[in-house]
């Protein structure tokens, strides 16, 4: 077993290097050892369902206890596992159809694959520094792959984004970290969590980082800007495994986050998922129509893992998988189709291309919670769960309204007769078989939920009348708004395109500010920091040309101070116009014409002046030695 | 000497001396310059004298008169108007250096003056010349031998300094830089 | 005293002669130098130099027979002193003194009295191995005479150069002004004690009152600080540098400065024991202020030979922090000795190269370097290696000498003078580097065609670098030496 | 009468006059009369010293006899180095010596 | 055999043999240091074969050398030191291969790399303090002509700047070295194992403090930390690429390596009672330098603030262990963190200057705004860059991450918030490495750029190793921190 854990792992790495040296059979490469690396999850799964655990773990930091990486073979592990391995197999086999005339297509497939490898690396972690490690890699793994499309701004632009939110979250997870070494002496899964303020520390940061891989609002605004990437990487990274990375930390850290940590995150959840909706509605363009559903789904996703425990979060987790997966190879393809995912260009694709339609179908009614599709029982089980807490029930079933709404107008765009008729892009066979098989997918997998629950050791809530006719009733809602062209207020709809104003907030109260602090430091460092050490050598320089005037001066007014006491009544007249004068403007002359090499005017080369100066010297001696002499 | 016979010699005497020492700065005449400074050090050793050093008198006044007449002669030799008959100021800076030096003078007299300095226990004679001899062929030999050295490199030296042109007649001027 | 008395001092006197071979070394190679000057031809004057670099070198070399021979002894009556201290200094200006007469020799060749200015070069170094062995105030006043004229006349030598005129008259009448506020403060030290025996004075102290002690020894500390070019007595020393002849100069700043420091280390704590009236604060802050003047007056130059001017006031602060430590730790004496011998190597590299650039190019001022690494690698290394160890940039010996001065300071409680010997230092460090900054990293532009520097001054080069390193590099048999070198005991 | 304060002041003042002539003296050989006058001064105060201190103090009656030597070297040398000046420069003013500095 | 001698003298002696090759044996400097380099290379590796990782200090290698002041020629390594100096040898063979100044690599150039490279050696495995301060201070001359000799334009006041600013924190160290040499028990000593042993200067009163903080001001002003800082991104953007490489690289290791090996170990007391300024100024370097480089156009200026970044969090973890409220396993860790951040950073950082320096001879500029797009022509460089940016923000995987994590963990033991707020540094480092490589090589590519050759066989022979040894230590830490293993010789 440990070697299947080791193999789904490693598997996929071994195969993104074959293809990125593949060359121009990198699509052949690349599904095959998809394939190849698929076979150990599903062993595992097998196994895993006939009691099979197992973990293997290696000291990795040796200098105190406790801190070993390594992999873990269990129910939710596997399960993950297999979600992750089957899309991710999709994925790639789609993928190669969809980069047929990309010239970098091995580069693409490769990441494709390294990602799967850093993904199962994740959700088969022993640990939470294992987990760390993973979580750290796979956001940077999405960065490189949303930047694919280097040329294009939008692409690097949307991949630093996507990096620095998710980046920040994981702040959490680090702090997280830290509070339960600091406080239980370990970083395994399952400890209790520690009393006290590391408590909340654990708490809030495992939060906030799953809020921020799973984009759940605020944080939720890179995955709009991620979409600038590929579709299949969309497809992959952005609805069904790295974003629900979140929602597996969640579950994981059950026992970790038991009472306020998962209330938060339920309310999370729940606002999120009517945001993403409401967001999801406004939205011009395909793909971030379905990345603002996306966000609201694994909203959906949290409230079940605040409210109904592992099996729900979980259930809901792989429906949605294979259904927004679906979705997003049909969105794909119709990119192919028309060059483009905005919805004024996709408009009528669907009458073209009628494959992609009913893979695109099969998807939305899954998600769409409309009855038998998968994530219609699974969303019923999360509805169901919520019944307890009133809430949060009432922004899933709004949240439910609003994802029949907008996958219906997004439908209804898609079949609208087509004002010019494009034939679908050939080469579309590879691309529909592994799209369909997703979308066949999100029509079984409605069936997984009790096989789920037993394997995961967890109850998935019984399904009540109520809960159901809940469920359909908010879907009819929305579905029926939709029908009869219900218009929302202005001011909600600016907002919604605006993504709730989420970045723009963050922009103004995170990046601002930081930006301000940035530029303020480095003017500070420049010019005061750098500018005092800089003006105290300049100083020292000016103090050694200006010793000649305190030797011309400070000595000298002594030595005036001195003869004005002895011989003032006499020869004041005079004396002002020889000494004083006559030395002010010997000095001035001096300093004007010698001004070129002012510092060199230590000596005036006069020796009764170094005389006079010597005897005044040897006064100062006999002070300084009746001084120490005193003291 | 007594006690008053060294009073009756001493007042006039410094009276004299210092005198002339402060005209030898005061006259604008090289020549009379280095006169007065003669009589100020010859005064000097009549101070010895009354002192009870009279070796040391002795010597002053010979040693004094054939140096101030020598420096008497470089002096007309080398000064700008050595007999004072254009009255040029050689001085400089004098009210600066006058009241330091007075200030020096003024701080050292008084120091001397209220110093509580160790006195004789018994008001003796001056020391015997023949003290000073064994202390010249004694203690003090490696001393006076030394000064014999310097005395030899003084006049090396003054003459290297003084004497233009070389040994080496040929080229007498042949200093290379 | 009577007859049988004067008979017993003969005889000691006669045993002590021994311990003052080193001395009449000296004294031999100047008299017969003069001999030898008179009868040689013009072309074979070169043969006196010969001669007093041997007899320095004899000089050291009788110092060191003396040291294991005889050991140490307070000869003549208590007047001269034959301890580590003054033997150390006889080898060391045994040895600066042939180096210099290495540098002198290029200068003096074919001029019309090379014979002379060796006897007279003899002759100073005489006078400071005198000053620095003297136990009396006497012997310490004709001493510093004969060091003091002979270095006026050296510094004269070049009688055509006016301003090697004015050099030495401004050095004649700021030495001479300066002896005579010294003699004038023996004499109340003779006052005090009944005797010029600067031991006698030591114990005559504790009874005399403080205000003579304290005016004396600011007197005498004059004499000896205006030889050692202390601030504020050191106005005299770079006008002097600069119009002397540059071997002149590179002499005058090693061993006349060495002698009159010793001098100081020996006649303050013999004659005022237990640091008595807080002289060693006094020194200490005197060593302060030279250093940080020194240094800061450096700063400003572009003539080079002015910038070593200065750099040596600023090292004879750091010398004298040895001296303002001997009464409060052992080591203060060890660090002053060490660390003259490494500024004395250090200080003849140093000058070798600007001799060399000066008669290659015929001026010293910092263009005058630019580009020497590219024409005279060999002169860059010594420049530079030269410069870094005046810094004190390890392992150079310069380097040894701050780390001595430094624990001196520090056990004896003098942790602040450490302090601004460090801030010093780095002040040092940005003048250093502009001698050095051209000589690296220019082109040399229309200078000359490159010369050689001639054998003599080529053998002093690389002498003085291999010193420079050596000292540093392997410090334990000079630190061995320096730790023995310190004055008899005279209760 | 006359004690030891007597003759140290009188000679504290002969210090102080040479000193003014040291300072206050354009022409080196006055510069040099100035320092005669100082060390005179020394002189006078060991003579002092023996006279009424220490009688017995042959050393110090050396010491007179070393001072008196040093006035008359470095009269020696200071005339040669004036003569030296002199011919090059016609002059023997102080003040017209600042080539050196800076 | 000495092999630890061996591998310090190996490069001297290469540096003195290449210094004196006549000009004409073009080839010759570059095969002497590179062999040279690589032998010293190879005795470490023969230690690492021989040492004990739980047995601390061991393989001492001791030679008399100045026997009066306990000074020897000690040699001894403990886990820090052997892998820092790993490290070290390992840059500097990239060094000697990518080369500086003309090609091929000329005389100079090579004797001042191979003796830079045995004076860091010197000082990483010096057990006595007088051989620590020389090769501490001979660093800075060898880095002084680097700068001043290859330097970009304004290199003299850069070379300057680091010299002098450099000498500043130097002479606090030495003063506090004689401090701690003159308290030891008996004689002075400088012998550091000793004086780690006996602790002479115990407590935390005045004079500890003093001497603490005297360490701390030039250990601090060499890390660099805040604010201490500014001569870095000067000396930085003037350096030549491989000067660089070496002053990020291995240089600054030479302060934190002080403060762990001198204030933290000999002075645990003192360092107790200011842990926690040390460790606020710390994470004000992270944040600070962050913030500075988040706000550079210039590249390589970015870089060198990004290693004020890095460095910071190596303070933090040494005022951590030094903390009193600190577990034994969070120290261990702490210091664990802290000699691998070290190594990571060298690595990292080398990597990143050596990436800079292949832009810059291409596109001669360095300017982000300037640059952009270069992913598209050079897409081997880009990619190596970017696994560089990723290494040095910290990503899992890469080297930097695990010692990162260690600082947090020990860090976080004594003070949580400080911690916790250092973790934010992180995101600005990401800040900053994602808008660099979004400006300079993502994007459209100008036109100007689209010509520009990828990497040549010498740039990768010389990039390459590096980013392998980031990723094996990102990977499997242990590679190093077993032979670190702070915990055993950190009492």
């Amino acid at each position: 077993m440990v070697l299947l854990l080791w193999a789904s792992v490693l598997l996929p790495l071994v195969a993104a290097a074959a293809t990125r040296l593949a060359g121009p059979r990198a699509d052949v490469v690349a599904l095959a050892g998809a394939a190849l690396a698929a076979i150990p999850a599903w062993i595992m799964l097998v196994a895993a369902a006939g009691g099979e655990r197992a973990i293997s773990a290696t000291t990795w930091l040796p200098a105190a206890p406790g801190l070993d990486v390594g992999l873990r073979l269990d129910a939710l592990s596997v399960v993950m596992a297999v979600t992750v391995a089957s899309v991710g197999l999709a994925v790639v086999a789609y993928a190669g159809g969809y980069f047929a005339d990309e010239p970098r297509r091995p580069a693409a497939l490769a990441g494709l694959l390294a990602f799967l490898c850093a993904m199962q690396g994740l959700v088969l972690a022993d640990g939470y520094l294992t987990l760390l490690i993973f979580w750290e890699i796979v956001g940077a793994l999405s960065a490189r792959l949303i930047a694919f499309n280097r040329a294009e701004p939008a692409g690097p632009a949307g991949a630093v984004r996507a990096f620095l939110t998710t980046r920040a979250a994981d702040v959490g997870l680090y702090v997280a970290l830290l509070a339960l070494y600091a406080g239980a002496g370990t970083v395994a899964f399952g400890s209790d969590r520690p009393d006290g303020e590391l408590g909340a520390l654990v708490g809030i940061g495992l939060v906030l980082a799953a809020m921020g891989k799973s984009a759940q609002a605020p944080l939720q605004g890179w995955l709009a800007g991620a979409m600038a990437g590929p579709t299949p990487v969309s497809a992959l990274l952005h609805s069904a495994t790295m974003v629900a990375a979140g929602v597996y930390l969640l579950v994981r850290s059950h026992e970790l986050l038991t009472g306020w940590p998962l209330e938060v995150a339920g309310w999370v959840g729940a606002i999120t998922a009517v945001a993403g909706a409401v967001i999801a509605l406004a939205q011009q363009d395909l793909k971030r129509v379905l990345a603002a559903s996306t966000t609201s789904q694994l909203g959906l996703m949290f409230v079940g893992a605040a409210a109904g425990g592992p099996a729900v979060a979980i259930f809901h987790l792989v429906a949605h998988a294979a259904g927004k997966a679906a979705l997003f190879l049909a969105a794909g393809m119709f990119q192919h189709d028309r060059e483009g995912t905005s919805l004024e260009r996709l408009r009528g694709a669907g009458r073209d291309d009628r494959a992609a339609m009913a893979i695109f179908a099969a998807g939305a009614l899954s998600i769409a919670a409309v009855p038998p599709f998968a994530a219609f029982w699974s969303k019923d089980a999360i509805t169901a769960a919520a019944e307890g807490h009133a809430g949060w029930l009432a922004l899933v079933l709004v949240a439910g309204a609003g994802g029949a709404a907008y996958l219906l107008r997004v439908a209804r765009i898609l079949w609208a007769p087509a004002p010019r008729g494009l034939p679908a892009v050939a080469g579309h066979r590879t691309m529909a078989g592994a799209a369909g098989t997703l979308a066949a997918a999100s029509v079984g997998l409605g069936l997984v939920g009790a096989p789920l629950s037993a394997l995961l050791g967890a109850e998935l809530p019984a399904i009540t009348v109520t809960s159901v006719a809940l469920s359909l009733i908010a879907a009819g809602v929305g579905a029926g708004a939709i029908l009869l062209g219900w218009r929302a207020p202005a001011a909600v709809a600016t907002a919604a395109r605006a993504g709730l104003y989420a970045d723009a907030m963050l922009r103004h109260v995170v990046q601002a500010p930081v930006a301000f602090g940035s530029r303020l430091a480095a003017r500070l460092d420049d010019r005061v920091l750098d500018g005092a050490i800089d003006a105290t050598g300049r100083g020292t320089l000016r103090v050694a040309g200006a010793q000649w005037r305190l030797e011309e001066r400070g000595i000298d007014a002594a030595v005036d101070a001195t003869g004005r006491a002895a011989l003032r009544v006499a020869c004041a007249q005079r004396r002002l116009e020889e000494g004083a004068i006559d030395a002010a403007i010997d000095g001035l002359a001096r300093s004007i014409g010698r001004a070129g090499a002012q510092n060199r005017r230590l000596q005036t080369g006069r020796l009764y002046e170094y005389l006079r100066d010597t005897v005044l010297g040897t006064v100062a001696v006999v002070v300084l030695i009746a001084l120490a002499a005193v003291l | 000497m007594s006690g008053l016979g060294t009073a009756l010699v001493f007042w006039p005497g410094a009276a004299i001396m210092l005198a002339t020492a402060l005209y030898v700065f005061r006259t604008s005449s090289m020549a009379r310059a280095g006169l007065l400074l003669l009589a100020s050090l010859g005064v000097e050793g009549l101070l010895f004298l009354a002192l009870a050093s009279e070796f040391l008198g002795v010597l002053q006044l010979l040693m004094m008169s054939g140096e101030m007449v020598i420096m008497t002669f470089f002096m007309i030799m080398f000064m700008p108007d050595p007999g004072g008959l254009m009255g040029m100021d050689m001085t400089h800076d004098k009210r600066r250096s006058a009241s330091l030096a007075v200030a020096v003078a003024v701080a050292l007299a008084i120091f001397a003056v209220l110093t509580d300095w160790p006195a004789a226990t018994l008001n003796g004679e001056a020391p015997d010349v023949r003290q000073i001899g064994f202390e010249v062929m004694g203690r003090s030999m490696f001393s006076f031998l030394f000064a014999g050295i310097t005395i030899l490199f003084a006049m090396v030296g003054g003459t290297m300094l003084a004497k233009h042109g070389g040994r080496f007649a040929a080229e007498a001027e042949g200093d290379l830089r | 005293m009577t007859v049988a008395d004067m008979k017993a001092m003969e005889e000691r006197m006669i045993g002590d002669l021994p311990w003052l071979s080193p001395i009449g070394a000296l004294v031999l190679a100047a008299v017969i130098a003069i001999v030898l000057a008179l009868v040689l031809p013009r072309r074979r004057q070169g043969l006196v130099g010969a001669w007093v670099a041997g007899a320095h070198l004899a000089a050291a070399g009788l110092a060191a027979a003396v040291w294991i021979d005889r050991g140490f002894a307070r000869v003549l009556e208590g007047t001269v002193m034959v301890d580590g201290l003054a033997l150390t200094l006889t080898g060391i200006v045994g040895i600066a003194g042939a180096l210099c007469v290495g540098l002198a020799r290029p200068m003096l060749a074919g001029t019309d009295r090379e014979g002379e200015f060796y006897a007279v070069l003899a002759a100073s170094s005489l006078g400071a191995v005198v000053l620095g062995s003297a136990a009396d105030a006497a012997l310490l006043a004709i001493a510093l005479g004969l060091l003091s004229l002979t270095s006026f006349i050296m510094t004269g030598y070049l009688r055509h150069s006016e301003r090697g005129n004015e050099a030495s008259l401004k050095y004649y009448i700021y030495g001479t002004v300066s002896g005579a506020v010294m003699v004038y403060g023996l004499t109340f030290w003779f006052g005090i004690a009944g005797t010029t025996d600067l031991a006698a004075v030591g114990r005559a102290v504790a009874g005399a009152p403080d205000a003579v002690v304290i005016a004396s020894t600011a007197l005498v500390v004059v004499g000896l600080a205006y030889k050692a070019s202390l601030v504020p007595f050191h106005f005299w020393t770079p006008d002097v540098y600069d119009g002397a002849p540059l071997p002149v100069a590179a002499y005058l700043s090693v061993l006349p400065k060495l002698a009159g420091l010793i001098a100081l280390a020996r006649v303050l704590p013999m004659a005022l024991p237990d640091g008595a009236v807080g002289w060693p604060t006094a020194i200490a802050i005197l060593a302060a202020v030279t250093m940080t003047l020194g240094n800061l007056a450096a700063l400003a130059q572009s003539n080079v030979v002015r910038l070593l001017a200065y750099s040596s006031i600023a090292q004879a602060g750091y010398l004298l922090m040895g001296i303002a430590a001997l009464s409060g730790s052992p080591q203060g004496i060890p660090a002053l000795v060490y660390y003259a011998i490494a500024y004395a190597v250090t200080n003849i590299a140093a000058f070798a190269v600007v001799i060399a650039v000066q008669r290659e190019r015929d001026r010293v001022d910092l263009q005058a370097f630019a580009g020497l690494g590219r024409r005279h690698p060999w002169w860059t290394a010594t420049l530079i290696l030269s410069l870094l160890s005046l810094v004190g940039i390890p392992p150079l010996s310069g380097f040894v000498g701050k780390l001595e001065v430094f624990s001196a300071a520090i056990d004896a409680g003098q942790a602040w003078l450490a302090v601004i010997a460090v801030v010093n230092t780095v002040i040092s460090l940005f003048y250093y580097l502009r001698v050095i900054a051209p000589a690296v990293l220019d082109t040399p532009g229309d200078a000359p065609p490159a010369t050689t520097a001639g054998r003599p001054l080529n053998a002093v080069l690389s002498l003085a670098t291999a010193a420079t390193v050596a000292v540093g590099v392997a410090a334990e048999p000079l630190l061995w030496l320096a730790e023995r070198s310190v004055p008899l005991a005279t209760g | 009468m006359i004690s030891l304060p007597v003759v140290l002041a009188v000679a504290a003042v002969m210090f102080g006059i040479g000193l003014y002539g040291v300072l206050g003296q354009t022409n080196t050989i006055m510069v040099m009369m100035g320092v005669e006058l100082m060390l005179g001064a020394s002189m006078l105060n060991l003579v002092g010293f023996m006279r009424y201190a220490w009688p017995d103090a042959a050393s110090g009656a050396f010491f007179v006899l070393i001072v008196m030597t040093l006035m008359a070297l470095e009269a020696a040398v200071g005339f040669g180095l004036v003569i030296s000046v002199f011919r090059n420069r016609r002059t023997a003013e102080l003040d017209d010596l600042t080539e050196l500095e800076g | 055999m000495p092999w630890l001698t061996i591998a310090v003298l190996l490069p001297l002696l290469g540096a003195a043999l290449t210094a004196a090759l006549p000009a004409r044996l073009i080839a010759a400097p570059r095969i002497i240091a590179l062999s040279a380099a690589g032998l010293s290379l190879l005795a470490l590796l023969i230690t690492v074969a021989r040492f004990d990782p739980g047995a601390g200090m061991q393989l001492v290698e001791e030679a008399r050398w100045i026997p009066s002041l306990d000074v020897a020629w000690r040699l001894g390594v403990d886990g820090m030191a052997l892998a820092l100096c790993l490290m070290s040898a390992i840059l500097f063979l990239a060094a000697i291969a990518y080369g500086v100044g003309p090609r091929p690599l000329g005389r100079t150039a090579a004797a001042l790399l191979l003796s830079l490279q045995g004076a860091t050696l010197a000082f990483f495995l010096a057990e006595d303090f007088f051989l620590f301060y020389v090769a501490f201070d001979l660093t800075l001359v060898a880095m002084y002509f680097l700068i001043a000799l290859w330097g970009g334009e304004r290199k003299r006041y850069a070379a300057l700047k680091f010299f002098l600013y450099t000498l500043i924190g130097s002479l606090p160290v030495l003063l506090g070295i004689i401090a701690l040499s003159l308290s030891a028990e008996g004689e002075p000593t400088f012998d550091m194992i000793r004086l780690a042993e006996e602790r002479p200067i115990a407590g935390s009163g005045v004079g500890a403090s003093l001497v603490f903080l005297a360490f701390f001001v030039g250990f601090a002003i060499k890390t660099p930390i805040v604010p201490f800082h500014t001569w870095l991104p000067a000396a930085h953007v003037e350096a030549p690429t491989v000067g660089s490489v070496l002053l990020a690289g291995v240089l600054l290791k030479l302060g934190t390596y002080g403060l762990v090996r001198v204030n933290l170990q000999m002075l645990p007391d003192a360092f107790a009672q200011f842990a926690l300024p040390v460790a606020l100024l710390g994470l004000l370097s992270v944040l600070y330098g962050a913030l500075v480089a988040m706000a550079q156009t210039d590249l390589k200026r970015l870089i060198a603030y990004t290693s004020v970044n890095h460095m910071g969090y190596v303070v933090i973890a040494i005022a951590a262990a030094a903390s009193t409220g600190i577990s034994p396993e969070a120290r261990a860790l702490a210091i664990d963190g802290a000699v691998l951040q070290m190594l990571a950073h060298g690595l990292v950082t080398g990597a990143l200057f050596f990436c800079v320096g292949f832009i810059h001879t291409r596109a001669h500029t360095r300017e982000l705004g300037a640059l952009g797009g270069l992913m598209k022509p050079m897409p081997v460089y880009g990619s190596l860059i970017a696994l560089a940016f990723f290494a040095s923000l910290g990503l899992p995987g890469l080297a930097q991450f695990p010692a990162e994590l260690q600082i947090f963990l020990g860090a976080f033991d004594a003070w949580p918030a400080v911690a916790a707020v250092a973790v934010i540094g992180i995101v600005l480092t990401a800040a900053i490495f994602l808008r660099a490589l979004q400006r300079a090589f993502l994007g459209e590519t100008p036109e100007r750029w689209k010509r520009l050759p990828d990497l040549d066989r010498r740039e990768l022979v010389t990039l390459l190793p590096l980013l392998i040894l980031v990723v094996a230590l990102g990977v499997y830490p242990r590679l190093a921190l077993d032979l670190i293993s702070s915990g055993s010789w950190l009492q």
